[in-house]
């Protein structure tokens, strides 16, 4: 099982690579905002696999933590960029 | 002659500075009525007079005074001690601030001058700070009371208020701080990280164990640091200051600020360094040339300015040097013509500036080449410029004919050849920038200046007015009398190499 | 109860005022209690000074948990005298602030400048007290905070932008210090000031331990606008409020300067920072930058207020001068011209305060006739330039004349005469304002003005005064300086003694009584302390 | 037990493929509004399948009901987010495909326009 | 190599720290500039928590057949530092808004020429 | 939402992140869920969009629907993704929302965007106006299914008793 969950978090950690990719260099700022929120989520998966994986699940506890500023963050980003971001 | 007895000696130190601060505060006090704050001026200033006298017999009876006021910095304090030397330059300056009082009086009056309470208030408190230095016990206590001196006269020389008032201000207070700030308090720093103490000591401080180059150095700094002995290059503030009333540079050049200077000097020669030492030291010599170049190129510099004062202010200059040059000649004659030179140069030099005075307050005449004729219209006031320029040049029977005799003396002593031809030479060029004035004001016709090209004649009129005129007469007689009763200041000037502070 | 809390209630005290002052709203109201507040914590400064110059140092262990695992307040003669100093400032801040704060912040936000007040007063007095590194870098950013916000108060908007400079950079140095105190932790495994220099010391020489110094160095000297890091200073000190201005000016640096010194002489231990990594030179030539370039700025600036304040970044280079000399003396000159440039400044800035209150303005150009208008007020400001220029009589003159003679007793010469010349700019930059107040005429389209009112001369003239007596009755400020100079030295050189009896042998007697909260002891290495150095490795 | 371990594994491993999927969408879609849907498999049924998949490692127990929380909430928080983004991207003036083929179209035709007229 | 791989974390760190002092040093908008102060911040946060770790330590959340922990301490203590992070962002960005006001901007160029600036 | 709800709901929450049952740790909760209570109290005032949401434990019924939804509509997704997404042919479309009552238009809107392959870019009282992958999709949100399983969740505001 332990491989198992190795290879979920080394997957999940691919997926956020990617995201981060998106994040960094994409045609739009959207597109950015959208591979950061990706981003934040597969990143509260990843707590809670790392979580199983290394025995500890008192970790899901940050894996809401994280959940939660996630989306006050990505809320708060939408309200900043709404009526004022530039298309690139 | 005490009219003090009833007081410990070291309450009459305490006195004779609290004195004129007191009175400085009451001249603010009173401000609003002149004639209640010009009595106050002359009662502090005769009541101080009095004092130093007390201080004086005290002194005369070996009786020592001291007075410690508050510990500073650790084993160094703010404290007095009298000695001879100090007494000396107390009593010049005590007595001449009388007449100086009275003098300005009229001065300022004649000329109606704004800002009197301020001017009366600067003066008393310079007094002040000059009765502290006179009194040092020590280097950083005579620092102190330097700077203050320096602080109160500044608003003395802008007294005008006006571009020129301030810019002779700007270099009066630039180059007296920066050079006190720079050199001075940098060589008294020196002297005690070196030493440990900064008390005057008979003998000096000073001795064999410390390294000669750096003794040589704090000399240097010394007798440029102390900026109102006005040692070239460091003298432009002299004349720069010629801005302010006569009165003012009465106080400058004769009272207070420059003797303050050349007193400073011949303490740290006499009581810092000793006379011993200072023979040792190489750089006495370099400093000895600095103050016979000083003599010589100041005096052809008078020679070449049309304006009195001006010229007045280089001779000062020239003056000052003499002392230095005694100082350090390294010889109890040399010692003994430089202090003396304080007394009589101050006599002398007070009554040739109370005398341009007297002919601006009077004939608005500012410039030598107007003055032709005008010994008829103010013949006893050019009598008294007469005496007070023999004094200059050192001829009998004027004060600076002594001063100048011990100094000669102190020269040939050593062999310091440069020293003497500077002496001879500077006695000529005295002669030429001085004679020439005395001869066009008696003998020469009075000519129309342009001031009085308006009238079409030339302006009717004699003497000064009394309050300035008597002051004049009083200096050029004090001049005389020192002359035959030299022994009066000579003492003085003996028992400073003898009694220890 | 109080006496038992004595060490902690500098901090405590406005900690709780800031709400209450808070709550209170009304101006006057809030003003009453900031200062009653502000003084408590003088008259308690004052005795925990007469405590440590009679009895040594003081430890306090916060919540009853010893040191190392809980936090210590720690008070020797070197932060009781500068507590006091602190604390007197603030409380005469606060009397002046009442008419000058009418004029400068918006009367809605004149409750939040005291709860700021109180916050900055509490983080001051907590960097000072304590004897924890970590903490003591929580109670450098309460008190950045409350300055910022302090800053930000001021009606002229390039206030906004300074106050926002201030905090990038001031968060910059803040956090440069907690790298450096992380890489101590690192190493030593603990963060108590007493067991770091202990334990620094076990390492003869080691590249993370250096790494820590030197962020810790860079980081203070950006909150000490140490040159050639002081760019935040000059639009803070202009744009602030000039109470806050008063009060930053003569406190916030000096408390960045006790932080520097207590990281050198406490922690790292003077041999170490000075011969091992030389960092005397390096500030040694950086002080003399500071006072030439910055004194040369302050002579060529318009506004008065930024003159002063790039005079403030020049003094400081005074400050820092005398601890990179290395001696008694010079950490004494240093210590003793914190406590004087705040008695110099804080007039000055009250001085300028009060002009802006009747004139509106502290260009230059404002002083115009300011000497025949406002007598009392010039008064001071050329007393308090005096100062400043180290005429003697007053305090300048001590503090310079300590300097020279460290200087001088190094072999300095060079240093000693740099400093002589340096006063000279300072008599060029105040003299300016001083010929504008008294030679010229005041300006023919202004309303003559009045003298300022009582409420801001009075706390003025006390700093004035303070000037002149400190500046003759030396003895107060000198004593307590040396005796700082003296148990900072001490502190470094019972570290090196330790250090070697430590290579020795390994047995030490534990001494602490963990039954009672107060701990007076000197300084003992407790075995106990490693336990937390070991469970970290 | 080893039963309940193969479930879970081919839970998280579909999961992880779903979610791989919507990753490499984020590159492959052609404008950003169909992006958003390739994020969003991501945010919804690699989500389901990966909590379930840690579902099934848990007894029943606190862990349970926190990641029954956590599957709650980014349900609910996703799509809103999701929502939000695009709808941003909207009154930012982002055309999506259709619409900016037709601009182009548009474009085009005036360009032949201006062409034919001249 | 094995000098680079075995301070891995440390180069983590450099990197978010040289980034984020990059970015308040070059950004130009305002809100830019407290991002990067955070990153800036956030790089020294990890730099303690990375050094707290014991080796075969786990996280230092109490729980039941744990015996080995990592310090805690740093935690701790970077608990208070986020708190003071946070504090100086919330001031940093109601600045911002000040200066948005005041300025009607937040680019740094832009109110730099409104002002004569010292 | 009701005060109360909230009381539990947030209850429930600190017990599920916190998990201890102390006294004192369970009081700090109380204070906790107290002083968040009031604020959702002043926020209610100000903002009125919180009473737009209604939440009914019924809707466990419409999840496994919503599930098998989002699993089918993934796969085919995915799909795109994975062969020619160069050919896509998006559409926007104006869905209608007059038969879906005001309390339940977020959980539509959600449930559109949660659905891969649509996504409601804008919402206003009578319309929801989506973005699809493909026409299909539209089609299949036309023909009505999610909104009747939605509009029969609960029954309407009146109808209640
Ligand atoms: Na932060
Ligand atoms: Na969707």
């Amino acid at each position: 099982m332990t491989a198992v969950l190795a290879a979920v978090c080394i997957a999940i950690l691919v997926i956020m690579a990617l995201a981060l990719t998106r994040a960094m260099k994409a045609p739009t700022v959207y597109d950015r905002i959208l591979g950061v929120n990706m981003f934040g989520t597969k990143t509260v998966l990843f707590i809670a696999v790392v979580g199983y994986l290394m025995g500890r699940p008192e970790f899901l506890d940050i894996a809401i933590v994280y959940a939660l500023i996630n989306f006050i963050g990505m809320v708060a980003v939408l309200r900043y960029f709404e009526y004022t971001a530039p298309i690139d | 002659m005490n009219l003090w007895q009833g007081l410990e000696p070291s309450q009459l130190i305490t006195l004779s500075i609290l004195v004129p601060f007191i009175g400085a505060l009451l001249v603010l006090a009173t401000g609003k009525a002149p004639n209640v704050r010009e009595g106050v001026t002359l009662t502090t200033a005769v009541i101080l007079f009095s004092l130093i006298l007390a201080i004086y017999d005290y002194t005369l009876d070996g009786v020592a005074i001291s007075l410690q006021v508050i510990e500073l910095f650790p084993g160094l304090s703010i404290a007095f001690d009298v000695e001879p030397l100090g007494v000396l330059f107390a009593l010049v300056a005590s007595a001449l601030w009388i007449v100086t009082s009275v003098y300005a009086m009229g001065y300022m009056r004649g000329n109606n001058e704004g800002n009197q309470t301020r001017f009366f208030f600067c003066f008393a408190l310079a007094i002040s700070s000059v009765m502290a230095i006179c009194f040092s016990a020590n280097l950083l206590t005579l620092f102190i009371f330097y700077e203050v001196l320096t602080l109160s006269t500044y608003p003395l020389v802008t007294h005008a208020g006006n571009d020129a008032a301030k810019q002779g201000g700007r270099t009066y207070l630039g180059i007296l701080l920066t050079t006190s700030i720079c050199f001075l308090l940098f060589a008294i720093l020196g002297t005690y990280s070196l030493t440990g103490t900064l008390d005057f000591q008979a003998g000096g401080i000073f001795d064999e164990s410390h390294n000669k180059a750096v003794l040589g150095l704090l000399l240097v700094l010394f007798a440029f640091g102390i900026g109102k002995a006005a040692l070239m290059p460091f003298h432009r503030w002299l004349p720069a200051a010629m801005v302010a009333p006569t009165p003012v540079s009465a106080l400058l050049h004769a009272v207070a600020v420059v003797k303050a200077g050349v007193f400073s000097i011949l303490k740290v020669v006499v009581y810092i360094f000793g006379l011993d030492e200072l023979a040792d030291i190489p750089a006495t010599d370099f400093v000895l040339y600095m103050a016979a170049a000083t003599m010589v190129i100041a005096s052809i510099i008078a020679l070449a300015k049309d304006n009195l004062k001006a010229r007045l202010a280089y001779s000062t200059i020239a003056q000052l040097s003499y002392i230095i040059l005694g100082a350090m000649l390294a010889t109890t004659a040399g010692a003994i013509g430089g202090a003396m030179h304080i007394a009589t140069h101050a006599f002398g030099k007070i009554t040739l500036f109370f005398v341009a005075g007297a002919i601006y307050t009077t004939a608005h005449k500012k410039l030598v080449s107007e003055l032709d004729g005008i010994g008829k219209r103010m013949p006893l006031t050019m009598a008294a410029f007469t005496i007070g320029a023999l004094s200059m040049i050192g001829l009998p029977p004027a004060a600076g004919f002594i001063s100048k005799w011990y100094l000669l003396l102190g020269a040939l002593d050593t062999a310091q050849w440069v020293a003497v031809i500077a002496l001879i030479l500077s006695t000529l060029l005295n002669a030429a920038y001085f004679v020439p004035i005395i001869y066009a004001a008696y003998f020469k016709p009075e000519k129309a200046t342009s001031l009085d090209h308006a009238h079409g004649e030339p302006e009717p009129h004699g003497e000064a007015a009394l309050p300035i005129l008597i002051p004049l007469l009083v200096t050029a007689a004090m001049t005389v009398f020192i002359f035959f009763n030299h022994e009066l200041p000579l003492a003085l000037a003996k028992l400073m190499l003898e009694v220890a502070p | 109860m109080l006496e038992q809390h004595l060490a902690i209630l500098p901090i405590i005290l406005p900690l709780i005022a800031a709400p209450i002052v808070l709550i209170l709203g009304r101006s006057l109201l809030s003003w009453g209690f900031a200062t009653f507040i502000s003084a408590w914590a003088c008259f308690i400064a004052w005795q925990l000074l007469v405590a440590t110059l009679s009895d040594g140092v003081l430890s306090y262990a916060v919540g009853g948990w010893p040191p190392p695992w809980g936090i210590e307040m720690r008070i020797d003669a070197a932060n009781a005298f500068v507590l006091l100093a602190v604390s007197s400032i603030s409380t005469l801040v606060l009397l002046f602030a009442k008419d000058s704060i009418q004029k400068e912040i918006d009367t809605s936000q004149h409750s939040l400048f005291y709860t700021a007040h109180m916050l900055c007063l509490a983080g001051l007095s907590g960097i000072l007290v304590t004897g924890d590194a970590f903490n003591l870098f929580v109670f450098l950013e309460i008190s950045s905070l409350a300055t910022y916000t302090l800053v930000s108060l001021g009606r002229d908007r390039r206030c906004l932008t300074a106050a926002f400079r201030y905090l990038v950079m001031g968060t910059i140095g803040a956090t440069f210090i907690l790298i450096g105190v992380g890489m101590l932790y690192m190493k030593t495994g603990t963060l108590n000031m007493l067991d770091l220099s202990e334990r620094i010391h076990a390492f003869e020489s080691n590249r993370t331990i250096n790494t820590g110094l030197a962020f810790i160095m860079v980081g203070v000297s950006v909150k000490l606008a140490l040159f050639p890091l002081h760019a935040w200073l000059p639009a803070a000190y202009t744009y602030a409020p000039s109470a806050v201005t008063a009060f930053l000016a003569s406190t916030a640096t000096k408390v960045a300067v006790y932080v520097m010194i207590r990281f050198i002489f406490t922690i790292f231990g003077a041999e170490y920072v000075f011969e091992d990594m030389s960092m005397d030179l390096i500030l040694m030539v950086l002080a003399v930058v500071a006072i030439f370039n910055c004194s040369y700025m302050a002579a060529v600036q318009s506004n008065v207020k930024t003159v002063l304040a790039y005079s403030s970044v020049a003094q400081i280079g005074y400050m820092i001068l005398g601890v990179s000399l290395v001696s008694v003396t010079g950490l004494m000159a240093g210590m003793i011209h914190i406590v004087n440039h705040a008695l110099m400044k804080g007039a000055l800035f009250m001085a300028v305060g009060a002009v802006f209150y009747r004139v509106g303005s502290v260009e230059v150009r404002a002083f115009n006739g300011l000497g025949k208008q406002m007598p009392l007020t010039m008064a001071a400001f050329t007393i308090a330039g005096l100062s400043i220029i180290g005429v003697p009589l007053t305090v300048g003159f001590i503090s310079k004349w300590y300097l020279v003679t460290a200087a001088l007793e190094q072999n300095h010469w060079l240093i000693a005469a740099l400093v002589l010349a340096g006063s000279l700019l300072a008599i060029v930059y105040i003299g300016r304002i001083l010929e504008a107040a008294y030679f010229q005429k005041p300006p023919v389209d202004r309303k003559p003005v009045k003298e300022a009112p009582l409420s801001m001369l009075i706390p003025m003239w006390i700093l004035v005064i303070a000037n002149i007596y400190f500046g003759v009755d030396t003895s107060l400020t000198t004593e307590a300086a040396r005796a700082a100079a003296e148990t900072l030295f001490q502190n470094s050189a019972d570290i090196n003694a330790l250090i070697e009896s430590l290579r020795g042998t390994k047995v030490v007697d534990s001494l602490v009584s963990s039954d009672s909260s107060v701990i007076s002891d000197s300084s003992v290495i407790d075995e106990t302390h490693q336990l937390s150095a070991e469970v970290a490795q | 037990m080893l039963v309940l371990d193969i479930v879970s594994s081919i839970l998280l491993m579909t999961g992880i493929f779903f979610g791989f999927s919507g990753a490499v969408g984020l590159f492959r879609f052609p404008d950003f509004f169909t992006r958003v849907h390739a994020a969003s498999i991501t945010d919804s049924i690699a989500v389901i399948l990966i909590i379930a998949g840690l579902l099934l490692q848990t007894s029943f127990d606190l862990n349970t009901a926190k990641l029954m929380f956590i599957l709650m909430f980014l349900m609910i928080t996703s799509p809103t987010a999701s929502h939000a983004l695009a709808k941003s991207a909207r009154h930012g003036g982002l055309l999506t495909l259709g619409e900016s083929k037709q601009q182009q179209k548009q474009q085009k035709e005036q360009m032949q326009q201006q062409e034919a007229g001249q | 190599m094995s000098y680079v791989l075995d301070y891995y974390n440390y180069w983590v760190v450099v990197f978010l720290m040289m980034a984020g002092f990059y970015t308040v040093i070059s950004a130009n908008n305002l809100v830019k500039k407290i991002v990067g102060l955070n990153i800036f911040q956030t790089s020294v946060f990890m730099l303690y928590i990375t050094m707290g770790k014991v080796s075969d330590g786990t996280a230092p959340i109490l729980a039941e057949g744990v015996t080995q922990y990592s310090n805690p301490l740093p935690h701790v203590l970077i608990l208070t530092a986020i708190v003071v992070g946070v504090a100086t962002t919330a001031v940093g960005l109601s600045l911002i808004v000040r200066i948005k006001r005041a300025y009607g901007t937040v680019e740094e160029n832009e109110f730099e020429n409104k002002d004569d600036a010292i | 939402m009701h005060l109360g709800l909230w009381v539990v709901v947030l209850s429930l929450f600190w017990l599920l992140l916190s998990g201890y049952m102390q006294p004192m740790l369970l009081s700090f909760g109380a204070i906790s869920v107290l002083l968040v209570v009031l604020v959702i109290k002043r926020m209610a005032n100000v903002d009125q969009e919180l009473k737009q949401v209604d939440f009914r434990l019924s809707i466990f019924r419409y999840l496994p629907w919503l599930l098998k939804e989002i699993m089918s509509s993934s796969f085919h997704v995915t799909k795109l993704i994975w062969s020619s997404p160069k050919d896509l042919s998006p559409t926007l479309a104006k869905i209608s929302l007059k038969n879906i009552p005001k309390e339940k238009r977020v959980l539509y809107a959600n449930s559109i965007t949660l659905t891969p392959g649509t996504l409601s870019l804008d919402i206003n009282k009578h319309e929801i106006t989506v973005h699809a992958l493909e026409a299909a999709s539209v089609d299949e949100l036309n023909e009505g299914a999610m909104e009747r399983k939605i509009a029969g969740l609960w029954p309407k505001k009146g109808e209640e008793k």
